[in-house]
């Protein structure tokens, strides 16, 4: 399986994004890191020159929906699987805001699995189990 | 007009700042009230001066922080800057400035000085009377600076490493160097006129298992760089590390070694000051827990004898601070600085020693680079990776060292990478060091990245 | 029957308790596990053993606070008793304990262990089989004590002077001291069946302005007077004094002298343990400012190297804590010191040497009275005023001591009443006292009895 | 003028019962402390024989509305002055209540001037002011 990932816009956080790395690895993904600032247009053109399964991106500084409002009309620019895996996780609000009103937006916007404030392996287990119940 | 006067013409002749007049500046700078002056206060005061952090969009919400800042007892006051101003992105800010006045939502995180100007932003600087710090983070601060000070703030922190490799992936490292120098330069233009501004730089780079020799190389490099370009007045700053005895041996060392530097240089009539960030790493989402981790950080930043301590809140596992979260913490801080008395003088002879002798070791390896100037050497000694800060997402950084903790929680070096540190002060560094049979070095980074969580 | 069990028969033989079978108590304590036995928890356990404090006249309240602690990560729970309970009213306290279980609202402010009976408290302890620790200030803890112990209650907190001259107005002296006798006895008598049951003296005798040299010489003498009965597990304790030498220093002297007088006295194979109080004083309105000062405690606790500490709450300057504030405190205290590290170790030989001296010179006072035993020697040695505690309550007691702050927060000697230290000691004292000009010194005291609001 | 003051019931907190005394003294009162552990009857015995202008009663530890609620019928049982004024002070309640729920209660039961967690020369000031309106 291979999964594209990075963190999205204007946002150095680096931490989480060399642990997601490591992470990805272990669980036996091929990965590609594209690193902190990227953004949504070198993503997706990731996803298709190396035909991946999964895009991951995460986001810290608050950024995330400034950066991602435009997902679903940029996908639509692009000639991608129906079957590739869009995934957000991090801190996806400036301020705070609770979970049950964040996620039905960021699905809105083509996001399949949203994450906010949830630790990284419960994420990753999460996915991997998705990713499970589509090979069956 | 010299050479640099003209340069600066052209900084501030920009399609988003009002007309800037030098000799108006010049004039208020000389007659600004000293209580605008953090040197001035760091002179006439023993107390620790107690600073947050914070800035919004609109010039009301600023000011209403400031009040609110005001009377939970702050000594320092923070302006913020938002990300677009910080890339120069000046448009940006100013169309989002206006749709947060128009809508009454923070569209920016922090504020947009460039669009506001200077002749708006001094009128809050003169109302509170107050020392103001400005915190960024930006590569190009050259008409930032040259604003900020117009306005009446005369603290600037940042610096060509450390705003830098934390904070850009792809900046060019030659260039920051040289923008860089141009703050220098006017910051040290205006001390003339009145008490020095300030020049702060910043310790916490990445934030993340910093190891005390790259950070305290760092800070005295970036004291040096401003030194020479005429700045008498310099903040060196690290932030808690997890380990008590650690932050006090760099704390020793780090004012030992930046007076010892600076007198080395010349600069003996230089004022180098002392501060200490509250734990700038990953914070447990429990905000009380949240609070017990910012106490605990006033009372390490007493003990290792801080000129300032910059604050931390209850809400930093979620996201900027509200102003009364904000304020709250501050008045906590006092507070704990208030009732704390009979604080020992600590030190650890061997560990200074060692942590001394390891920056030294980092500093002459710089320092013999062949370049001409101390910039260059300093940037040739990056390229080389006799520095690099562990976390940072820039291109150019060596990621090579890897830190871990040891069982007392002091950061190590388990890989030195290319950094210039003695065989033996490595092999110390190594000895210390404890992986349970079994444990994989990254499991332990994992660990050791979340202690406070 | 020896005269001991007979004088314990008629102890417990009484109108508010169910009869007592000493030899299934026996069978009991023989059996039980060891979890119950914080003697047992000192020995396999190297963390700061976390307690606070806590009761309330029902069974099913009490249970709900330990299930509160329990989620919180308490170490120790704790049991405090109602005060008409401390002054064997037990008539009284059933008739509140009555009202209480009717109106569901708290008539009493502690559990009122007698009423309750060893049978249905002993469930409880079992249940949660964690260590609990008996918080009362009776001065006839006699019945008490025997029914604790059967519960399972394996600690029991006070002593003659410490349950009695902070505690008490007029309650006899020598009365007190022959009534703790019993109790030591009885502690010492169940320590030869399973672990050893766990005395523990009150070091912060009034909370307000007590100097070090009397609160140590006094845990000297009621472990002293506790060993000698045949108390082999012992905890002597002190609070946070306002200044963190002070502390330290109190500690160092403490478990120094201490082991140093146990081993003189040839108890050489009691264990002694170091316990800390948070800021036993008048706290801060201010429910933060409260968090803020027990975090400071916490950290203290791990500078002086506690064994045990024990817990404030935010709501400590209002009323007795509701479940969540205190189990509230039990967690951040927990996570302040699981994020503590790397502390350094200090002491202050001068201040410490000072101390020493007096307290060996208190104690020669004491042991050089007349008096055939230590109990009597101590009861004169109060009775002239070689003792004494500042702002006890009790007629007894000479109140002529008076300390105040020095500059760093150090608790001094301002008056010695007629304190048996040595003169050059109490020059020292009075040499580190700064008065300022014109000031009085009730006005200071008043100021220093404040120091944490 | 004459105070008598003390703690009352089983309350041993004798700190602001120290300060209170010496308070008192500077602002010129004649003061007769009664001292901690003080119950009703004896600080009524002490207001006869010392023919005091004022009670001032502290209470700390959360006992005194037990202790208190039967003033009035005490007070009926005595031939006190109606000049006497009542005073109470100190941590009244067990647990915590709000000022406005409490000063009517301890009104009801007999006490002129009612102060809750209020500091002490905050108190002694509104006290001596009392004292003076009535002289005029
Ligand atoms: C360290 C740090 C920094 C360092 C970063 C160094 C670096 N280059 O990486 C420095 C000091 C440079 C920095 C700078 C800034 N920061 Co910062 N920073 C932090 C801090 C304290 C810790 C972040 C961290 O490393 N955590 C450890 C890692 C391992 O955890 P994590 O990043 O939280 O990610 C976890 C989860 O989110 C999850 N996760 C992440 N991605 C994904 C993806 C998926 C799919 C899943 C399942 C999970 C997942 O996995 C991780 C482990 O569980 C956080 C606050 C906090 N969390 O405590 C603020 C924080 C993220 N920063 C913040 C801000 C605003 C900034 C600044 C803009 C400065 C400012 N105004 O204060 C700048 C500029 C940065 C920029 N342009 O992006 C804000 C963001 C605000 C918001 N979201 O509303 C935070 C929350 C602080 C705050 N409360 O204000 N920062
Ligand atoms: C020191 C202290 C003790 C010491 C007392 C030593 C001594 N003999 O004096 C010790 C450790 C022995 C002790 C014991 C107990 N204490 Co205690 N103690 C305190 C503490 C921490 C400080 C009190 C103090 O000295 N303050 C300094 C003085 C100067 O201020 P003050 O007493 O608060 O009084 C001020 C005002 O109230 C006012 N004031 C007082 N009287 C009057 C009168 C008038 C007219 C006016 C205007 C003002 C006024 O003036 C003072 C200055 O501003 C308080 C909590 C706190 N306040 O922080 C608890 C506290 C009073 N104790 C309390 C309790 C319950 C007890 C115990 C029953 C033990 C227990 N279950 O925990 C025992 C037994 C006491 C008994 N039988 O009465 C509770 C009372 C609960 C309530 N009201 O709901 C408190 C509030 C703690 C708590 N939150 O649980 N205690």
């Amino acid at each position: 399986m291979r999964v594209v990932t990075g963190v999205v816009g204007n946002d150095v956080h680096v931490v989480a994004n060399r642990l997601i790395d490591i992470s990805l690895k272990e669980r036996g993904f091929e990965v590609f890191n594209l690193g902190v600032n990227t953004y949504l247009e070198e993503f997706l053109d990731a996803v298709i020159e190396t035909d991946a399964d999964i895009l991951l991106i995460s986001s810290l500084n608050g950024e995330a929906e400034g950066w991602c409002r435009d997902l679903a009309i940029l996908k639509s620019g692009y000639d991608i699987d129906e079957r590739v895996l869009f995934v957000i996780g991090g801190n996806l609000t400036v301020g705070e805001m609770s979970a049950e009103e964040l996620i039905p937006r960021y699905e809105a916007y083509g996001f399949d699995l949203v994450f906010h404030q949830v630790d990284l392996n419960e994420g990753l287990d999460i996915l991997e189990n998705r990713m499970r119940e589509r090979l069956r | 007009m010299s050479l640099f006067q003209r340069e600066r013409e052209i900084i501030v002749d920009n399609e988003f700042t009002d007309s800037f007049d030098f000799e108006e500046i010049e004039e208020f700078v000389s007659g600004a009230s000293k209580n605008l002056f953090i040197s001035h206060r760091f002179a006439t005061s023993d107390k620790m001066q107690v600073q947050p952090r914070g800035g919004f969009p609109t010039y009301e919400k600023v000011f209403r922080l400031y009040e609110e800042f005001k009377s939970a007892g702050v000594d320092i006051l923070p302006l913020t800057i938002d990300s677009n101003t910080r890339l120069n992105d000046y448009a940006t800010a100013r169309k989002m400035l206006e749709l947060s006045e128009e809508n009454d939502t923070d569209m920016l995180n922090g504020y947009p000085l460039i669009n506001h100007g200077y002749r708006t932003t001094r009128k809050m600087m003169v109302h509170f009377d107050t020392p103001v710090s400005l915190r960024h983070g930006t590569p190009d601060a050259r008409l930032l600076v040259e604003t900020a000070i117009a306005s009446g703030i005369f603290e600037i922190e940042g610096g060509p490493i450390t705003y830098l490799l934390p904070y850009s992936k792809n900046f060019p490292l030659d260039k920051a160097f040289l923008y860089w120098k141009y703050v220098e330069k006017v910051c040290a233009h205006y001390s003339q006129f009145n008490e020095a501004i300030n020049r702060e730089s910043f310790g916490p780079l990445s934030a993340t298992m910093q190891p005390p020799a790259i950070v305290l190389a760092i800070q005295i490099i970036e004291m040096l760089l401003s030194l020479e370009e005429g700045v008498r007045s310099f903040s060196v700053s690290f932030s808690q590390s997890g380990s008590v005895v650690q932050d006090v041996v760099s704390a020793n060392v780090l004012k030992r070694l930046a007076r010892k530097y600076a007198d080395t240089f010349g600069f003996t009539d230089a004022a180098i000051h002392l501060v200490y960030h509250q734990w700038m790493g990953a914070f447990p989402r429990d905000k009380f827990f949240s609070d017990s981790l910012i106490t605990t950080g006033t009372v390490i930043a007493a003990m290792v004898g801080a000129d300032k301590i910059i604050t931390k809140t209850r809400n930093e596992a979620y996201g900027i601070p509200t102003k009364e979260a904000n304020a709250l913490a501050v008045a906590n801080v006092q507070y704990t600085l208030g009732i704390l008395r009979g604080l020992p003088a600590i030190s650890d002879e061997r560990e200074e020693e060692h942590l001394e002798r390891m920056v030294d070791a980092i500093m002459q390896a710089v320092l013999n680079d062949d370049a001409d100037t101390l910039w260059r050497k300093v940037y040739n000694s990056i390229k080389k990776g006799y520095i690099e800060i562990p976390f940072s997402p820039h291109i150019i950084n060596a990621n090579e060292v890897i830190t871990v903790r040891d069982p007392d929680g002091n950061i190590r070096i388990y890989d030195r990478g290319r950094l210039p540190i003695p065989d033996d002060c490595f092999e110390y560094e190594r000895s210390k060091i404890e992986l349970p049979e079994g444990k994989r070095v990254v499991e332990k980074i994992i660990e050791d990245i979340g202690i406070m969580q």
